[in-house]
């Protein structure tokens, strides 16, 4: 093995393993100082021309890249499904569940004003559509869920959500038997 | 006995502390042992091996030094075992010391063997020490955020949440109790108290429309504050006979018939 | 172009492309199916012969490596960890030849306590993962080897250790003079 073939391994391993584009002072670091870094460069940009991976002046450096005709081919797709905001998902529960219902409904249940971008947010996904205006003075949009609404959430039909009372678990019961519900008086010495 | 690491006579080294400091525990300082004594640990001789060892501790303590107590028992279990492998061979005794020595032999190869594991693997070529893997790896994974993660139990729980907040929003307005009043009691007791001949319990005066637990207990303390004052008059006759009792009430017709 | 010229150039570009060994099931992804991976790999491993990088059989896939030889020139320049201790190194060893093992269990086998700062070396290092709890009283963790640690030793798979009859056979000097000086015992005056 001659003197250029071992440099060239040299220079392929400390660029291969390098974090950050390598300059010429790190090759000539690491290289004997009189060795031309530009004719190893040069030799090893020879030896991968054509192949999968080549060598580019990156940065004031060099770096082993991918070619460029293969990148495509190597790239995947990774779907990432995002969540709806909090605000986002009370709203459309609310409409699913009051449906038609006006934005100013829907502020009320929520007990809190719904900015448009919130509703746009929702229309955008296709999951609300407008369903006619309520004849209320100003006439307000009514909403309502769309087909899109089931596809998601895997529904056949809006009697398919889970009814709200069975929802609303933490109710206070109206007649608990015996014990008085939320006792609102002390325990009296008085017996019955 | 040039491989035998350490020194027949302990004493006479004076490196004695840090001698045992350098092992971990009196297994490891067998194994260094059977190692100076042969490297066929299947050949090894147990009861050299013990010698050995009783001999370091010996003369540890000969020095006074301080032996951590793992050391005293595995010296105390060598002894022991040492007694057994002295005696003639065919003894009840003798076979059981034999086995003791097969599982101590047994413990020191293993611990042998992941000696020579751990150096083996020392000796590989380390990724980071010897060889490298590529500095800078290239990302080919692009990311679609595009569609939407939606399942039902998020959208439940978004809905239960809006109606929790909503509902804390409303004023506090308390519910409307039914409450039987004093003065409702005074009337009802006054009507009833002509009928009933006897003793009466208060519970008998309690109007029957009352519905809830926390609405009786109002009416029983009115129809009890009815009835004290039903007695101051004069009215009736109150009777508890012991605390906690049923209260009885009966009309008091001497009085009545006084003020008559 | 022929097909196999292709074919090596993709696979290269993959593997070199990732920071973790490249699985048969990616290359025959990202090839076509009826293209003979082994044979891919056979002839790219070739090429890389000699080459200051090579490809090496790693934690299940191929992996493209410096080559061993060229390690010292390389840390020169090359920031390198401190390597592992012995008790780390003996630790690691107990619990890859008789893993799933618990902490107790490899103190009976070393005959000595082990310390927190040892285990926490080797997981912090990702060469160790607990692997469930043995159903025992006190239900103590089982401990295990990860890919990390095949990769990190130059393994193919676990059946790449020797196994443990072939160790006893020419067992090396433990407390032999020719350790490395990072060892963390004192020198012992009567090793000599």
């Amino acid at each position: 093995m001659n003197d250029l073939d071992e440099h060239l391994r040299l220079a392929e391993a400390l660029i291969f393993a390098s974090s950050t584009p390598t300059g010429a002072r790190q090759l000539t670091h690491l290289l004997a100082d009189d060795v031309d870094v530009e004719a190893v460069i040069a030799a090893l940009r020879d030896r991968y021309a054509g192949r999968g991976i080549e060598l580019a002046n990156v940065a004031g450096g060099w770096q082993f890249r991918t070619a460029p005709d293969i990148a495509p081919r190597l790239r995947r797709v990774i779907q990432v499904p995002r969540r709806l905001p909090r605000v986002a998902m009370e709203t459309l529960a609310i409409i699913a569940y009051h449906q038609p219902v006006t934005r100013p409904e829907i502020e009320e249940i929520r007990g809190a004003g719904l900015s448009q971008t919130t509703l746009d947010s929702l229309l955008e996904a296709a999951l609300i559509a407008p369903k006619g205006r309520k004849e209320t003075p100003g006439r307000p949009t009514l909403w309502g869920t769309t087909p899109q609404f089931l596809a998601q959430f895997g529904l056949a039909d809006l009697r398919s959500l889970p009814p709200r009372g069975d929802l609303l678990v933490d109710a206070p019961p109206i007649h608990a038997p015996a014990e008085p519900p939320s006792d609102e008086f002390p325990p009296s010495p008085v017996s019955c | 006995m040039s491989d035998i690491v350490v020194p027949s006579d302990p004493l006479a080294s004076g490196g004695l502390v840090l001698h045992l400091d350098g092992f971990e525990g009196p297994l490891d300082l067998l194994v260094e042992l059977a190692r100076g004594q042969k490297l066929d640990l299947g050949k090894i001789s147990i009861l050299a091996l013990v010698d050995q060892f009783l001999a370091v501790i010996e003369g540890a303590r000969k020095i006074k030094l301080e032996l951590a107590a793992d050391w005293l028992v595995m010296a105390a279990w060598l002894a022991w075992l040492k007694s057994r492998l002295l005696l003639p061979t065919g003894s009840e005794a003798a076979e059981e010391g034999e086995a003791a020595a097969e599982v101590l032999a047994a413990r020191l190869r293993d611990l042998q063997a992941m000696r020579a594991a751990s150096h083996w693997l020392g000796g590989q070529s380390q990724l980071g020490q010897d060889v490298f893997a590529r500095g800078a790896p290239e990302d080919l994974v692009d990311t679609d955020r595009s569609r939407l993660a939606l399942d039902l139990t998020g959208l439940l729980r978004a809905y239960l949440a809006a109606l929790r907040r909503g509902g804390s929003r409303q004023s506090y307005r308390p519910k409307h109790l039914t409450i039987w009043t004093v003065k409702d009691a005074l009337g009802r007791l006054g009507r009833l108290l002509g009928s009933l001949p006897d003793w009466s319990s208060l519970q008998d005066f309690l109007p029957e429309t009352v519905g809830t637990p926390t609405e009786r207990r109002a009416a029983l303390a009115s129809t009890l504050l009815a009835g004290l004052e039903l007695a101051r008059d004069g009215g009736l006759r109150l009777r508890q006979d012991h605390a906690f009792g049923p209260i009885l009430l009966r009309r008091e017709y001497r009085q009545v018939a006084n003020d008559v």
